[in-house]
């Protein structure tokens, strides 16, 4: 597949960007916690960020996307602008939902960004609505829905692949399998080899793909998309990947550290993209120093914007409940 | 006006709103030609196209979550249940994202569904098809909930809870469907939170919803010559017009709640709740909850009818108000 | 496989009571319906003989199976005295359940029958108890679960079928594919051709069986049951089927009156099996007479059982629900 | 007796019911390395095998129904459910299930199971995270609900309830576990349905659950000197020790009862009911509730703490009782 050099740099910057994110938030946890200031849970995306990127990419911004709890990644590479985010994540009334979601309940309606979910699988069902709602409002809008090798667990990927695939409605589903669900092993709780597989019994397609690598991740998404804007029906995609953190900053990494270290050091999405794109020439170190430093500035200044920004103030909590609000 | 059963009520507001607005459809198990559990649905598909009735496979989760995910993006959907015993197979969908996604998102989604189901017993059809859940509903913040008893409410509260930008869940009752009544035609909305006092009286405030406000009607009716019953049907429990059931009580200084719902934690106990605390110095004697046996519904039908209150039960309670203690 | 002719026998002898059963029991509902009287939902197992029979005469008598709505055939099949199936029926203190269940709850703890489910789906995860709990008390009992088509569009079938195979538990579903779900079709339902394929999905033997063939049902679950008494895990079987009579007793059906015809006339279990019988001399036709006197006449009893039995005493209504009772 | 944590409590009600009955086994996600969401199992699959200490895939339909089929052929699961807000993923194995299969079968199975989980506020968690749902389970018939409040009747009410031959709903806070007290050294009982007065008091009676418990102790200890409190824990809600909360407002006159749960339909409205209706002419002010906000649980700090009762609001809540009006 042909990508232009643009996209190609917009991509790595986009993964540039979420491992920033990443890593500052963890930071700003950590800091948190210490002062004995809560931010609830944070999962972070750090190793993954291949799979959003390359998925996202291939979606216009009028597509829609259902994210998960581990879902920083997804916003970003949707197009969220990081400062909602960080301002999110310290509770501000500047955050993207307000300081009434947090970390996993991002929403964005302009960018077709229709939530994170603090219920595992909780997307999966969901999806099936904006894609009905395309087919039905008769647009060619796709429905990329992520979720993870734990949630392939949940009784409602069974039903929706089902509904997706006897109605062929325009969703792309994108299982992230990080061989893990907290700390239970992805062999330990799926009894095939891949999650993948399964798509046969849906009678639609099923592909595993190498989620460290955001072309080969970004081709097979394109051909699903074009597949659903075709009016053919969905895709189930399985991106093999690995979180680098513990599933979220208050539980125990209990991880074999050599599997941990290999798959950092011979998989590492950003390390693998950034090597292609310099020996292609799409990009030259000095480029590269570049985009690097100016993801920082932008993550920088998303945490100025969100420690300036102010906390809700209690009195309006019970705004945006209802819709005649 | 001219007389309809609460089941024809039940499809006149369907068709009147699905021709009124293009963003509203269907979706549920055997819509179309069963008609859905109880006939409200019968004929639309022929009149509207099978696009806008959506029989479904047996996956409420799916369907379900379908439904909310498409109010996210701006359609109208009218969910049907079979039963709403059946809502324990689709309640994070309900519970945990229709009701919250608003809120989560600070205000960005809103989510227009109207989820019907049929509830209560009385039909020999035992304890997973006779359940009156209603009292789960109201204590989630979120949905609004309504309980039609008579036809011409079931057209006029339908009609405003699909016109409503919020989740609503609405509750028929079996035995209802063929009950008949005066019906206005064409344009009838009743808004969601006004209570109606179905029968003017002044010795006891008697609060029923669904089918048990025919039988208060009956028992009321049946001791008119003794003690003068005012019998409330709030109609809509979240929101409850507490205004008027209060100024009832003011009235009358007693409060009989009658349920079929089991007694335990009910709905009428939130109902005592409030009257008692903004009522408390006009009570002349303890407000009182009739409810359902506190057991899953027997099959058998003298077992079942002892589970449910009935004309006499309800006599009984209203004089024991009375009773000197 | 070999089977002795005493046992070929006894399979015609429980599908010619399994049929008998559900006339008569039609016939009373029908009586009943007329005198006003409820006896709740009837789904009438006439067609679908073969499966109960071919399925629970593999099993021994310490086998469990989890039945369904549609459940008469296998409680009689597993051994169930029909009186108190009948006296059930009609809610009498002596039915099965004590008139506390009906037609959709029949339980027999000695015959490991735990129970039919009035959810469709229910007792797919429920199944996983029995068979996890032989494992864990190193007995080598089966569990049989029957389901429909319409329940294998329901999630719980997804997690059930991968955790007892992650968990390789001795149970063997049986999907009771009878092409419609109340008037859904299972080609709009189900996106594959066959439920068995899903097995590959869950890394266990999948088979499409003539579940109109109690020999190719016997010799399937045989097979199967082995299987998971030799702990190597669980099995799906989809017995292709079809139901005679309507969904239930209160709604119409309007399937294709010649696509009814072809099945009874080419495919009648019960013919099919009586002519195998005869033809290889393993029954003579005295033989048949005597075997269909007898079941009517067991049915006959059981309805005069039925009859004569006692309502349960409304005083009695909440007996049973607590174990200290 | 020595102090001890509320997970310790529980830890060692696991341990010694495990070790005092073989057919207790414990199942739920992430039980073995982790010791499940709050490390109640933790060390316990190392003592008694990963037989007795089963680690699931996330499938919580799929393992509470094992739980619930395997209870009825004899074992005594104990299931833990991450968070209890996913308990709406298995809401059918717990309402239509669990609940009914005994008095459905004619009390012919017993079902001696036990579902723990977290619930509760406070950490910044969202709405997904944070909810407190006992008021679903105390209106179902069929299910016994245990909320323990300190680390004493964490154990105590533990072990009670994993001997109770009927199904129970144990819910722990969040907030909770690290808490300590003095915890009796092994055999330790507190029977199912026995309240304790935490605090004698005689101008008001104040009944909390769970962590309100805590906050409404340390209310009643600051405004010691102007109001005497009397804050009675029910510990559970079914059965609900009603002679003891009747029994202290006889003498008080007066009844606040303090919930995290939402006020509108909470227990909180249950327990007004029977008072108000049972002792009605010792009232000497209005009985009210002081419960969490009628919102999803808002996910920034200063929100949250909005919508959860604090030691001020309590105060407050009492004050107004006593109130001239
Ligand atoms: C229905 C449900 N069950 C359990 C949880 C608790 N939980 C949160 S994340 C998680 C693991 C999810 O694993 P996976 O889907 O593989 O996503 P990953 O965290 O690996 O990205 C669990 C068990 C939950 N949030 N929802
Ligand atoms: C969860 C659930 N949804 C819907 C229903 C209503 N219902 C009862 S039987 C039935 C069809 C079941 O179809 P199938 O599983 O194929 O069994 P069959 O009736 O064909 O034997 C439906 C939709 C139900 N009882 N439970
Ligand atoms: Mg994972
Ligand atoms: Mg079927």
């Amino acid at each position: 597949m042909k990508i232009a050099p643009d996209r190609l740099r917009e991509m790595l910057r986009l993964m540039y960007r979420i491992r920033a994110f990443e890593c500052r938030a963890r930071q700003l946890f950590e800091e948190n916690r210490l002062r004995g200031s809560f931010m609830g849970a944070l999962h972070s995306y750090e190793g993954e960020e291949a799979v959003a990127v390359g998925a996202c990419v291939a979606l216009r911004s009028d597509d829609y996307i259902l994210s998960t709890h581990r879902g920083h990644g997804h916003c970003i590479a949707k197009g969220v602008d990081v400062r909602f985010m960080m301002a999110e994540l310290l509770g501000k009334e500047t955050g993207i939902s307000k300081g009434r979601g947090g970390s996993m309940h991002m929403f964005n309606p302009a960018l077709g960004l229709l939530g994170g979910n603090g219920i595992v699988g909780g997307g999966i069902p969901l999806a099936l609505g904006p894609a009905f709602s395309a087919q039905y409002r008769h647009t060619d809008q796709v429905t990329v829905c992520f979720f993870g090798d734990g949630a392939a667990c949940q009784g409602n990927f069974h039903e929706s692949l089902n509904l997706a695939s006897v109605w062929k409605l325009p969703v792309v589903y994108i299982c992230e399998n990080n061989q893990y669900a907290v700390t239970t092993p992805a062999h330990e709780s799926i009894a095939v080899a891949n999650v993948a597989d399964r798509a046969a019994g849906y009678g639609c397609p099923g592909e595993v793909v190498d989620g460290g690598d955001v072309l080969a991740v970004y081709t097979a998404v394109t051909k699903a998309v074009q597949r659903a804007r075709e009016s053919a029906g969905p895709t189930l995609l399985e991106c093999k990947t690995y979180r680098y953190q513990a599933h979220c900053m208050v539980i125990p990494d209990r991880r074999d550290p050599e599997e941990l270290a290999r798959w950092r050091e011979e998989h590492d999405p950003i390390y693998h993209f950034e090597q292609y794109l310099l020996d292609r020439h799409i990009m030259d170190e000095a480029q590269q120093s570049e985009l690097n430093e100016q993801v920082h500035e932008t993550v920088e200044e998303a945490v100025t914007f969100a420690e300036a920004s102010p906390l809700p103030n209690p009195n309006t909590v019970v705004e945006h409940l209802w819709a005649e609000d | 006006m001219r007389e309809a059963s609460y089941v024809k009520a039940l499809n006149e507001a369907l068709i009147e709103e699905m021709a009124r607005d293009e963003s509203v459809f269907l979706i549920g198990e055997d819509l179309v030609e069963l008609g859905g559990g109880s006939g409200a649905t019968k004929g639309l598909a022929e009149r509207f196209g099978a696009h806008r009735v959506r029989q479904t496979p047996l996956s409420e989760a799916a369907f379900v979550g379908l439904a909310v995910g498409a109010a996210m993006t701006g359609l109208r959907p009218v969910v049907e249940i079979m039963y709403v015993d059946f809502v324990t197979v689709c309640m994070d969908q309900i519970i945990n994202q229709a009701a919250k996604l608003r809120y989560m998102s600070g205000g960005q989604f809103t989510i227009p569904l109207v989820i019907r189901s049929q509830g209560g017993g009385g039909t020999s059809e035992a304890a997973q098809h006779s359940q009156s859940p209603e009292a789960w509903f109201a204590h989630t913040p979120g949905l609004k909930v309504v309980m039609p008893a008579t036809a011409a409410d079931a057209k006029g509260l339908l009609k405003s809870a699909i016109r409503d930008d919020n989740p609503v869940v609405f509750l028929e009752h079996k035995l209802l469907y063929a009950t008949k009544g005066e019906v206005p035609k064409g344009e009838y909305l009743i808004p969601l939170g006004q209570a109606e006092v179905k029968r003017p009286g002044h010795d006891v405030t008697l609060v029923a919803t669904s089918l048990m406000v025919h039988k208060s009607l009956a028992a009321a009716e049946t001791i008119a010559d003794e003690i003068s019953v005012e019998v409330i049907d709030p109609r809509t429990l979240v929101p409850l017009d507490i205004d008027c059931i209060n100024a009832s009580v003011r009235k009358t200084g007693r409060l009989l709640v009658v349920q079929e719902a089991c007694t335990r934690g009910g709905f009428g106990s939130e109902i005592v709740r409030r009257v008692t605390e903004e009522c408390f110095d006009s009570l002349r004697s303890a407000p009182k909850v009739l409810g359902g046996a506190n057991l899953p519904m027997p099959f058998s039908h003298p077992l079942e009818t002892a589970c449910i209150p009935q004309e006499e039960t309800i006599i009984e309670a209203i004089s024991s108000l009375l009773a000197p203690p």
